[in-house]
């Protein structure tokens, strides 16, 4: 086997910069916080059509599960991981993609199960990745990437490579004996883990308090011998903060670092599920803890951005999400010819 | 008013949990929310909390969980929330419940429910039909309820059987299906397959969604003349072996359905069966036809090439009238 | 079903006292003590007597575990244990069986494959139990009891009880994902289990250390919020305290309670294995703290039994064995024809 | 000087190794014990801790990082210490490693190694013989090789081969079966079947242990005057369908033997292709001979009565030549 040629991500967002009104330098701050501006509102605007638009209208089939008012953990920890770093995404983290390269029309096509799509319709939604540019897919089966992360984590210690893994997952996630023995299996191996926790205190229907006995998913790290901290999961700039403190010990030999993002899921557990189970003061509360408002407050605050500027920037991926999901709805469905092709290598002959 | 499969499932759940206190049902979201597909709603509110159990994501205690609480003298249903993630309680299942009798006489009278099949657009993992490992495992039992009435007498039976059910209920049928069902407590056997249609010419031996698909081609064939009998395994650990060979012993020709992969099904167990058993009846090969041996594909023409139909089964049964 | 009629421990070691020279009335502790030394007697010598000889003569055949210089961990928790109370074994816990009243015959022609042993020759050596006796047998799986006792748990607090469960389970096998899933559902349950960690530093081959990189077991409980605590594995009546200390807690419907026992294995990991991997001194200093010979100081020391009636157990528990073993050597091997039943319930017709 | 069966894995895993830095072995006690058979004795030594890696008891992790490790171009070979424990990292098997290639063209090039069969009293949990759950899986290569060396080149070919394979590896042939190996580097491929044994009346299908087993008897049979083919197949999936039907269309009469359960198990695939591709070649039905439903029991004397043996397989050739 030939491994997969790497190709690594050209960030869309840097371009940002080129583009931006002002002419003068950023601080590395503000550059963190417009690009994270960027990619939230990409993955917002991209969930909303899809869950909104798309899946009511019957485009997209099958479960739909979006990351609303959590884009700031996949944004922060994306803008953290080098390029080479490898990204195993959970449900919720679709910024991911777009922050590795991925174009929008692969992942509308995806959605819409076309042969486009970074799984040419063989599987749905968020199952996708590309080994070439080191973002593997999640697999149904809450945390079972995380012994699969574990051990590319292994790979690249021994490869005698600084790079490090992420690996994200949910609260719910940590109740799986897979979670549990990846997490072991790399703090004994002192492999490159940086593990991050959506904790939105719901795991489908279920809150948290039916899912664990303990008060914080990090007070799991002491059961495995390995650092933990908490952040906050609605700001982009505190989760970037945590993964760069994380990937350092990780790249140092350290092994696995555990970071708990606090956040809130601000929808049902999927598209089909209206969420009469969660208080209603609950979306209200953490409506006002929004993101993207926060670090646009934070742009302003700051004089990073004008008002101009920041609208700029959602009308921008407004156009590109148009784009996109138009050329994804025009391109053909994958031809049933192909059903049986890949199960096994296919071998020259 | 006919009863959907999915209302007959939960009927037969709330029937036995209202005669047998120790009845109690555990699984991810089966309360308040009354499960991804809404077969426990409303049991919360009858049964309350302490019946009706919802757990963390963790298939490997839920189904282990089932067996402590078997061993206690209590009746547990749990529920996987899709077939799919079975794999994730496997060890449970195939090591500690289905061998516990045998080794030292502890029965774990438990029933495990899990929601199948395709036809949904679920891809990969939501849409397995994988009863195929556990018909392998002996200690065991696998129903596939095809009908609401089977599916309503037969969970009232696994709940009552000493020995552990694997209940599989196909998605597509939950809301596809509906009749009249009998008036008040009845049972299905768990062992026992039905004759869903009688014929003289062909049988084709079958079981859960694809009882219908037979029965469609059934009908049609009927108007070319061609009698088919439409065997409903409805169980197939313990397999009722003399209604599969009564019927081919009758019709001499046989095909075996199934919507699960084709390589390893429990079809070739079947076709072995009545090659072996039937041999000087058979005027041809006994077909199966099952889905092509790759996943369960997402996009809705790979699915649709992917899990057989009316239409590939009619090939399979003009092919085999002409032998 | 007829749920399996219980048939309550009749524990023999209450006739030592009867047998005892000294006619005065015993402290509890003291008592405490004379059984122990019983059990852990007897367990030693028949463990002795299967591995060291009946296995060499081959009259044993598969795998043969052992629990020598643990026996205190058993034996500890079996004291503390109410007959109602509901054991999971794990593989090196005998003393348990003989504590719950299994004779024995039972036990040495289990460990033969013979018809009269608890299994009929259908599994092995201590895969065995006795739903009767609330003894559970084990499956090799490690830590597969676990979730299957945290359900047994859960079902005595639905019948309104207030008994326990007691499952035991080695250092190596808190790795396994059934161990995480277990704790954890009978922690947010809040069942009734009593979490006994024989840590004898060993999994077969594999240390401590590369088993996990926290330094105790009991590290991983505030994972689950649950209490925890270390014992000397080495004294059944440090193991006894916590065990009552445990077991009160959760019969009060405070949930589960994880005692780490501290404790050497003191053989091979089976009796194939001649633990060359473990370091010389390790068997040294540990033998000096051998469980049996530290109970007789203490009934010594503190004037509660004579060298002589210590003596006259071990000599009563070597009759005893000398007798069973003639037993269960001429009682007979299943009968082939059996090999079909019982696989299923067989149906009355 | 002949080599044993363990001997040949060995030095499988040895040589490849040596050619291949990106290889490396994990599993439990694999390191300084060598392995609980000892099949990777003395690895350690010559390859260090960094490619023969001791993990915790954690069957789940230890699938689950071979196929991240094979993601980022390493060659992983995984140790169940007993097939029976493979059950425990299932659903990374069936759902990820399977599955892998298929949704998104990330293959996953690993091999896991698995002691299986019984034979040497291990009871219910240490002598399984597992197979027919993987061969249902579409995107796994299930292989079992016989003799030492098909398990030399077999373990080669695996290593190599871009797909995960299960391999199993049958204890009781560890150290009872020998043979002079070819020198140097050789390699047998995955999916072909071989004649293990030439015969003109009657085709044996077996693999694994069994292998034997069927040798032993067509040798007999040879002498009354009967002439067995013996099949080994030696890779389940993907299946060598050819050689199985070339077989049968010479000899007309077809025996599957295996020591896993009956019913589920992997010959009635066999047999079922047999009979849909052989049907009008076929003087008798197709017979299986298998184990009994039951868990593997622990006693001798059940033990006997539960394994195909010679005595049994008579009993079906003898009835079958009379058919
Ligand atoms: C092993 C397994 N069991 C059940 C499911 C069904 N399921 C999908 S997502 C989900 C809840 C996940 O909760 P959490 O990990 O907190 O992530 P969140 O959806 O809240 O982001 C469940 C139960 C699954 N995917 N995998
Ligand atoms: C899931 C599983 N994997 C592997 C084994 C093989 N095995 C049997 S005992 C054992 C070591 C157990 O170590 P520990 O839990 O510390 O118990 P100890 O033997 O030290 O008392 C292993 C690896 C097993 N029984 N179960
Ligand atoms: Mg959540
Ligand atoms: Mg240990």
């Amino acid at each position: 086997m030939t491994v997969a040629k790497l190709e690594l991500s050209t960030d869309p967002a840097l371009k940002l910069d080129a583009d931006s009104s002002s002419g003068a330098k950023l601080s590395p701050r503000a550059e963190l916080a417009r690009r994270a501006l960027y990619y939230m509102s990409l993955m917002r605007e991209a969930e909303d059509r899809i869950e909104r638009k798309l899946y009511r209208q019957g485009k997209i089939l099958g479960g739909v599960y979006v990351g609303r008012g959590q884009e700031a953990i996949p944004v922060g920890a994306g803008l953290a991981a080098r390029p080479e770093d490898v990204l195993f995404p959970s449900h919720r983290d679709l910024a991911l993609y777009f922050m590795r390269g991925i174009s929008l029309r692969e992942v509308f096509a995806q959605y819409m199960g076309r042969a486009a799509g970074l799984t040419r319709g063989r599987d749905g939604n968020m199952h996708m990745g590309d080994l070439r540019k080191r973002i593997v897919a999640i697999i149904s089966a809450m945390a079972a990437s995380v012994p699969v992360a574990a051990g590319a984590a292994m790979a690249l210690k021994y490869q005698g490579k600084d790079d490090v893994v992420f690996v994200f997952f949910g609260d719910g996630a940590t109740s799986r004996g897979d979670w549990h023995e990846g997490i072991n299996l790399a703090a004994v191996q002192k492999a490159p883990l940086v593990l991050l926790c959506n904790n939105n205190q719901y795991a489908y229907s279920t809150p948290l308090d039916k899912q664990m006995a303990c008060a914080n998913v990090a007070d799991r790290a002491p059961g495995y011998g390995i650092p933990a901290e908490i952040a906050d999961g609605n700001d982009p700039l505190a989760v970037y903060d945590a993964c760069e403190r994380a990937a350092a010990h990780a790249r140092s030999g350290n092994g696995p670092y555990l970071i708990e993002c606090k956040t809130f899921r601000m929808t049902g557990h999927s598209a089909h599920d209206p969420a009469d189970y969660v208080p209603k003061e609950l979306f209200e509360l953490w409506e006002q803890r929004c993101p993207i408002r926060r670090v646009e407050r934070r742009l302003l605050d700051e004089g990073w951005d004008s008002p101009a500027a920041i609208e700029a920037v959602h009308a921008r991926v407004r156009r590109e999400i148009d784009e996109a999901i138009e050329w994804a709805e025009n391109s053909p469905y994958p031809d049933p010819s192909e059903l049986l092709d890949g199960v096994f290598e296919r071998k020259e002959s | 008013m006919p009863t959907t499969y999915v209302e007959a499932i939960r009927e037969g759940l709330r029937e036995e949990m209202e005669r047998d206190p120790n009845v109690f049902l555990l699984g991810e979201d089966i309360g308040i929310y009354g499960g991804a597909f809404k077969v426990t709603q409303g049991l919360l509110d009858q049964f309350g909390g302490r019946r009706i159990v919802d757990t963390p994501i963790s298939e490997s205690a839920i189904v282990g969980a089932a067996i402590g609480a078997s061993f206690m003298g209590l009746r547990p249903v749990a529920e996987m929330q899709f077939a799919d993630f079975i794999s994730c309680g496997f060890d449970q299942i195939v090591n500690f419940a289905a061998k516990c009798r045998y080794r030292w006489n502890a029965p774990a009278p438990l029933v495990l429910r899990a929601p199948c099949g395709g036809g949904i657009h679920g891809g990969p993992y939501h849409s397995q039909q994988n009863e195929a490992w556990f018909t392998h495992t002996p200690g065991l039992k696998v129903v596939l309820p095809a009908t609401a009435r089977d599916a309503k007498g037969l969970i009232k039976s696994a709940i009552r059987d000493n020995d552990p059910v694997i209940f599989y209920e196909h998605k597509a049928l939950y809301r596809r299906v509906k009749e009249d069902l009998p008036e008040g407590d009845y049972t299905v056997p768990i062992g026992k397959a039905s004759v869903h249609r009688e014929g003289r010419h062909m049988s084709i031996v079958t079981y859960s969604a694809m009882v219908h698909v037979a029965a469609e081609v059934a009908a049609l064939m009927e108007r070319e003349g061609l009698s088919i009998e439409v065997i409903d395994l409805r169980t197939l650990t313990p397999l009722d072996e003399e209604t599969i060979l009564a019927s081919v012993r009758k019709t001499s020709k046989a095909i075996v359905l199934h919507e699960a992969n084709l390589t390893g099904g429990f079809g070739g167990e079947i076709a072995a069966r009545i090659t072996e058993k039937a041999f000087e009846y058979l005027d041809g090969p006994v077909l199966r036809l099952a889905a092509p041996d790759t996943p369960v594909p997402f996009s809705p023409p790979l699915e649709e090439a992917y899990l057989p139909n009316a239409q590939k089964l009619l090939e399979k049964v003009r092919w085999l009238a002409a032998y």
